[in-house]
């Protein structure tokens, strides 16, 4: 099994792509995810991050099959 | 009801419709609305057009938490909440939050929580392509200031 | 603008009509409004329909100096105040306030405080004729509580 | 000359009449204007007044050929 994860707006544009896979390992906070999928390069400064489409800390832990999103301080509206 | 939008819409057409269609008629004593336009400018300078980027389900799911939020909060009859994405020009509606209810109290407060809700934490984010052909990302929001003190 | 009307009027195409003779295209990137309309129901009672009187002058007098106040507090870029006089059913909007801002915060602290304003001081007075065929001059209008706070 | 006098809403209705006119006198204040209009019927409460279209305090000073409005709280809006 895996978790997904996606990049949206500038942190996607700067890391070149809009998705990763990773394998599922017990234990892996959202911050282990992104450094899996990215070579160990630091989280940028004020990046966000959703599982499953809610909001989290870094520090939460992901389970098998979850979604992982990481992206800027939002502008909408 | 929660629309996302790819298309350009006229937020009093869209009003008239839906007001229409609900079914709460003689109820609603007050109606509070908000509509958030392109500028030509911002931050100094001109701007041509502006890319609107979000996460598709996030979005949705988020924005119907916070009018769930705003529904435990106040007395609210219904809302309407229509948000564009995709590429957007200047003087077209990028978002509407409308909100009906019998008081004027109801209907004011949850409409601005609704929309400072929406611009705090809902995922869109914008991208603004300027009069020089230089493209940048909006990095933060304007203030949605308060200064009256309203009681009576 | 500032209009009193004796009669019946749809505020979204009043907002649509205004706002495509007003010339502030591109300037502006925040429409606020307030609509309040005429319930069936009013402290208990079924309401048939309703009476509102106003002092002829003091009316617009008033409405103007409100509207130069918040102009001097907030930056509004133009308002649209409609208000009916005279014989009003249920479900026809009775008041409009529309402000127009460059910003959020503007035209939301300025529409509040107009609607606020009005409902305070404005020179008019509700009759309603309820279904018993009895008539009640109104004595209190309701509150406009605010619990949201606002920053970002 | 003269004072114009206005009643509006609930109080024009218990009178029985819109409007009144009274002689000027030097040194009149709203509340006198009322007086002299209603046989000393006292105001009642919460009565609202307006010289020439502007709210003011009952004890405020009349000049000749001035319009006073008499009125209820008002319930607008």
């Amino acid at each position: 099994m895996s978790i997904t994860l996606h990049y949206f707006a500038s942190l996607k544009e700067s890391l070149g792509r809009a998705s990763d896979s990773v394998d599922y390992l017990p234990n892996l906070t959202v911050l282990d995810v992104w450094a899996l999928a990215n070579q160990d390069q630091p989280l940028p400064n004020l990046i966000l991050a959703a599982v499953n489409m809610d909001y989290v800390p870094l520090t939460s832990l992901v389970e098998d099959g979850d979604t992982v999103a990481f992206f800027p301080p939002v502008t909408g509206g | 009801m929660i629309v996302i939008s790819e298309n350009p819409f006229d937020p009093w057409q869209a009003l008239q419709d839906y007001q229409t269609s609900a079914a709460m008629q003689g109820q609603y004593g007050a109606t509070t609305v908000f509509v958030g336009t392109m500028r030509d400018f911002n931050d100094g300078d001109t701007v041509k057009s502006m890319t609107l980027e979000h996460y598709p389900g996030m979005t949705e799911k988020h924005l119907s938490n916070i009018i769930g939020d705003a529904k435990q909060r106040w007395a609210i009859i219904d809302s309407l909440v229509v948000h564009r994405v995709g590429d957007i020009y200047p003087d077209q509606p990028i978002v509407l939050v409308a909100v009906w209810a019998a008081h004027r109290g109801d209907a004011c407060d949850a409409c601005r929580f609704i929309i400072e809700a929406l611009k705090s934490n809902a995922p869109f984010w914008k991208k603004e392509h300027l009069s020089s052909d230089q493209s940048r990302w909006v990095t933060h929001n304007s203030k949605g200031y308060l200064n009256t003190k309203v009681s009576d």
